[in-house]
């Protein structure tokens, strides 16, 4: 069959019978890298055009429609254009901080393409703590705002990086609670094995309310941790005008711009990942017909699918919803969703230990 | 319930150290228009805020002095745009005040009309925009849609769709259009379609209750004490409404109320927005079909003087009291003019009631207090 | 009780979220709300109300006649100074002098459209266009003279 | 109140004013050195309770400044304005900041537009104008601007 595994397969054999085994391995990673950076690429000018035409409809407007057929080549204009920008450093800034941020943040973004299942045994690292390695490396995030604001030399940059800092630590809690209660019911960090658990089932049916519950604090709280609307206080665009990249302009601007779409889309593949299944097709109980039509869809467009619906919610909540303040912002976590995600770990364990799940 | 802290007193604004002075302003995306606001914060909390004027400044009032009565009705299209008519009201007012002519009926209720038009617009205008500053973007260009309805409307009677310039002393320059009657039904009948969205997307979300109760609180005593007029006053339980207070040409034979909140923070202040816009609907399906027969426009000399003396109009625009005080020489020109502006007043108050807020509640407060700049600085 | 509170709390506030967001779901799948107007796409179709003010214009007719008599008016009305009317005098064929226009010059970009002229003007010699593209590489362009060249005033306007 | 009653209670407390019942409004004209005394009893009696400051400018007759105070009362609906006469060389009015607070703002207005000394004026500075512009008055009939006058 025409799949990802195959292709990747043939690659590793036919690299394993003509060079010795070290130089495969570095072929293997160059081209690892260089498909991470066509995909980070394709995915940026996908999900710009996208959110554009999200918000377009939402907003009763038609959108980009003149670049390319119906406007779909508008996000590679908008490249272009950011790339001959000229990239200014205010003289006051800290030059070495101001240019080394947007790296940074694009740094991570790439981390954290390592451990997602693409599509059936398509992974670029199957590492034992792949849900860990996630949560710890996106919350390296909050270094290149912190390094962009402080370094801006601008007030305004500064209250948008510290604004930042505070939410993303405290986000980071129920977040990493909600994966918990999903790790719990499996029983395993590794990305492949939480994927192959739900084999029978997604675990947001298989994981009744507890399940549920941890997936809505899952996308708040990741909402608030990739800094989107409703919790775009580091940019509060009506309040401090841009936040922490004020001061940027040019490449080193559309760098943090595609750094925060992956990062949006890697949360949401996390996301897919966990309580969607990943790439496992919908299955419904005894129904064999149904499951072969569902089997026959390819497990890449299943997990692209599943990984789109979600930006789209995340798309959705940015244009309908009004901005928090920061003090309502960290009452929601402490108040509201910390408690709630201990309850619910809590539960999710005594379903575990109790069989409860199917 | 979030509450503000105390309101911090003048002794306690002093610069100190750890103070962050803020410029918000001239460009700023929440200042909508030229507002140049420094702001001293204490971290997230404001201390104090100092308004800097005159970055729009055209001194209307000094032009004014050389127009004649005809003229000079136009340029204040140009103070606060989103009330045009209102101002052009105001003036053709004072004008006929001075020239005591009689205006015909026709006239009067083709200018009422237009005046609550025109207030329909610019709270809708008001409404997207302060969402907006909120951070929600999609409800300003829902607020468009009806906006520009109305915006139609004027462009096919008026010929202009922001500074029509319609009203003139003695009545209004043209006659309405014959569609106007039809389309202003159909605009009746849009607007109640599409109202309920309004508190489905905005009212009535949590998040925005949360940002705006219990925010931006200003007492009645202070409002009246600061010279606050229209729904800034009457969202602290002020009747200031100058169409009930003090009628001018047709509003005390119409049934309308004047709409008073008692909370006296942002979200009365909202509330009493959105429902004048429902107020001015009624006022409207009460007039629309009933515009009598007759003269649009009284026999007026060409070339107006007004007798020696002063003369004061007050109406209520969209934004609150709008005066136009003229001192008459006997020429044909003002020897002076004075636009009271509600903005004016209105901004002054800010500082006050900005005082121990956050950053994000400043935006929202400006938005409640709806300023439009170019009337603040005339 | 506390407990009962905090979960009517939160019930209400995913409620009026919801509400929020079925509405923008609602837009987002109908597309016929939409009231983009493509704008330079549209010119053919795009119709401006007869009263729509761009700019003053003096019409005339077939044999290059206008209804100007060159009275001022409309430069005592206009505001601004936008038009300055430089006026000749004709010799009639009796003989007699009559003052007619030799220029209507006119400045659209001091121009407000407040059409004062137009009611100040006493034989309807100038009119509102409706136009609206009035930008130019060059300020000059502006400055625009109402009469053609070689028109006369039409016969029977005083 | 109406206009009758007004007059004679001003004439109580201000024997010295001058009044003109021509307009609208009654006109009380007074005396710069009376009028903080005046403005306080305005405020403050119960029956006059004049709360609502809408309209606080001055007119410059060439010869002297007038500041004209428009006065209402959210209470008894009643109006007066209040005119004082200023030397056009050296004008000097006491503030009626602290009894309306909006004067504080309109103060600063007609200090810079008709360079009127507010005394004992918390924040006397320029609101509109940009810095350097002390002491030239725009709104002053003998102001011209030579810079940005356009001249046809």
């Amino acid at each position: 069959m025409w799949s990802f595994s195959h292709i990747a397969d043939f690659i590793h054999e036919w690299l394993s019978s003509t060079f010795n085994p070290t130089w495969t391995l570095i072929i293997e990673m160059v081209i690892a890298g260089v498909c991470v950076i066509g995909l980070f690429a394709a995915l940026g000018l996908v999900l710009v055009i996208m959110e554009r035409k999200v918000s377009a409809w939402i907003q009763i407007r038609l959108g980009p429609n003149r670049v390319g057929p119906k406007g779909m080549l508008q996000s590679l204009a908008d490249t272009l254009k950011l790339l001959v920008k000229e990239g200014m450093t205010p003289s006051g800034a800290d030059k070495f901080l101001f240019n080394l941020a947007p790296f940074i943040a694009m740094i991570v973004a790439m981390l954290l393409f390592a451990p997602i299942a693409f599509a059936k045994d398509f992974q670029l690292w199957d590492l034992n703590i792949g849900v860990l390695y996630v949560s710890a490396v996106s919350s390296i995030m909050v270094i290149s705002i912190l390094m962009a604001g402080w370094s801006s030399n601008n007030k305004y940059s500064l209250m948008g990086a510290m604004r930042s800092g505070a939410q993303i630590v405290s986000y980071e809690l129920s977040a990493g609670l909600s994966i918990l209660a999903v790790v719990v019911l499996t029983g395993s960090l590794s990305i492949s094995d939480i994927v192959m658990s739900q084999a029978d089932g997604w675990w947001i049916f298989k994981g009744h309310i507890p399940v549920i519950i941890a997936f809505i604090i899952f996308l708040i709280a990741v909402t608030a941790e990739t800094n989107r609307a409703p919790f775009d206080l580091a940019e509060a665009e009506s309040e401090l005008t841009a936040g922490f990249h004020t001061e940027y302009s040019g490449m080193k601007f559309a760098l943090f711009f595609l750094a925060e779409y992956m990062n949006v889309f890697i949360v949401c593949a996390i996301g897919a990942t966990l309580f969607l299944g990943g790439w496992m097709p919908f299955h419904i109980g005894n129904w064999e017909g149904f499951n072969h039509v569902m089997d026959w869809i390819p497990s890449s467009v299943w997990f692209f699918g599943k990984t789109f619906f979600l930006i789209f919610v995340i798309m959705w909540f940015r244009w309908t919803f009004p901005r928090l303040r920061i003090d309502q912002l960290l009452n929601l976590e402490w108040k509201y969703l910390l408690p709630i995600s201990m309850f619910n770990i809590l539960l999710a364990t005594l379903m575990a230990i109790m069989g409860w799940h199917f | 319930m979030y509450r503000q802290t105390d309101i911090i007193s003048d002794a306690q604004v002093s610069p100190q150290e750890g103070d962050l002075v803020i410029n918000v302003g001239p460009q700023h995306p929440a200042t909508h228009g030229v507002l140049h606001l420094v702001i001293t914060l204490n971290g997230e909390t404001i201390k104090k805020v100092e308004p800097h004027l005159g970055y729009i400044h055209r001194s209307i009032e000094k032009m004014c002095e050389s127009l004649t009565y005809r003229q000079f009705i136009y340029v204040t299209s140009r103070m606060d745009y989103l009330s045009a008519h209102i101002n052009n009201h105001a003036c053709a007012l004072c004008v006929e005040k001075g020239l005591q002519v009689e205006i015909p009926a026709r006239a009067q209720v083709i200018r009422v009309l237009m005046d609550e038009l025109t207030r329909i617009a610019s709270h809708e205008l008001w409404w997207g925009a302060m969402a907006m500053d909120l951070g929600a973007f999609t409800p300003f260009f829902h607020a468009f849609r009806e906006r520009e309805t109305i915006n139609d409307i004027m462009e096919e009677t008026c010929g202009a769709r922001l500074t029509m310039n319609y009203m003139v002393p003695g009545g209004v320059m043209q006659d309405v259009h014959p569609n106007f009657q039809r389309r202003v039904k159909e605009f009746i009948q849009l607007y109640k379609r599409k109202i309920h969205e309004y508190d489905e997307l905005v009212t009535g979300n949590i998040i925005f209750q949360n940002r705006m109760k219990g925010v931006g609180y200003l007492s009645p005593e202070d409002a009246v004490a600061y010279g606050c007029s229209g729904p800034v006053t009457r969202g602290s339980g002020v009747s200031s409404d100058i169409r009930k207070i003090y009628p001018y040409e047709i509003y005390d034979k119409l049934n309308f109320d004047e709409v008073l909140e008692s909370g006296g923070d942002s979200f009365a202040r909202y509330m009493i927005r959105i429902r004048e816009m429902h107020e001015s609907i009624k006022i409207i399906e009460q007039l629309i079909d009933n515009i009598p027969e007759g003269d649009f426009q009284a026999k007026t000399k060409a070339v107006l003087k007004l007798p020696k003396g002063e003369f004061y109009t007050r109406v209520e625009t969209a934004r609150g009291e709008l005066g136009v005080y003229i001192v008459s020489e006997g020429g044909t020109t003002p020897y002076r003019i004075k636009f009271r502006s509600p903005g004016f007043s209105n901004l002054s108050v800010l500082d006050h009631i900005a005082r121990g807020s956050k950053i994000g509640d400043l935006v929202a407060m400006m938005g409640t207090l709806d300023l439009v700049i170019p009337d603040i600085d005339r | 009780m506390f407990i009962v509170k905090y979960i009517k709390d939160i019930l209400g506030a995913v409620k009026s979220l919801a509400i929020g967001m079925k509405r923008t779901l609602y837009y987002f799948t109908h597309h016929k709300e939409i009231i983009t107007q493509q704008y330079p796409d549209n010119k053919d179709t795009l119709v401006l109300p007869e009263r729509f003010k761009g700019e003053v214009v003096m019409p005339h007719n077939e044999v290059n006649e206008h209804r100007c008599t060159g009275c001022t008016a409309c430069e005592l009305a206009c505001p601004n100074g936008t038009i300055k009317v430089v006026t000749k005098f004709d010799i009639t064929p009796d003989g007699k002098k009559k003052k007619a226009i030799d220029k209507l010059v006119y400045h659209l970009e001091l121009c407000t459209m407040c059409n004062l002229c137009i009611e100040a003007c006493p034989s309807d010699a100038i009119k509102m266009a409706q136009t609206f593209e009035h930008s130019v590489y060059d300020r000059s362009q502006l400055t625009k003279i109402l009469n053609n060249p070689g028109s006369k005033i039409m016969e029977g306007v005083e | 109140m109406t206009k009758e009653e007004l007059k004679i209670k001003i004439a109580e407390l201000l024997p010295a004013a001058t009044l003109d019942e021509t307009g609208e409004w009654l006109n009380v004209s007074v005396d710069p050195n009376d009028w903080l005394l005046l403005a306080q009893q305005l405020r403050t009696d119960p029956t006059l309770f004049f709360d609502y400051l809408f309209c606080l400018t001055c007119i410059d007759w060439k010869t002297h400044l007038t500041m004209v105070y428009h006065l209402s009362s959210t209470k008894h609906r009643h109006n007066i304005v209040i005119k004082s006469k200023l030397d056009r060389n050296k004008p000097e009015i006491e503030t009626v900041s602290a009894i309306w607070r909006t004067a504080g703002f309109h103060e600063r207005e007609v200090y810079e537009m008709f360079g009127v000394n507010f005394l004992n004026h918390p924040d006397l500075r320029l609101l509109i104008l940009p810095d350097g512009w002390e002491g030239k008055n725009p709104l002053r009939k003998d102001f011209e601007d030579t810079v940005n006058m356009i001249k046809l």
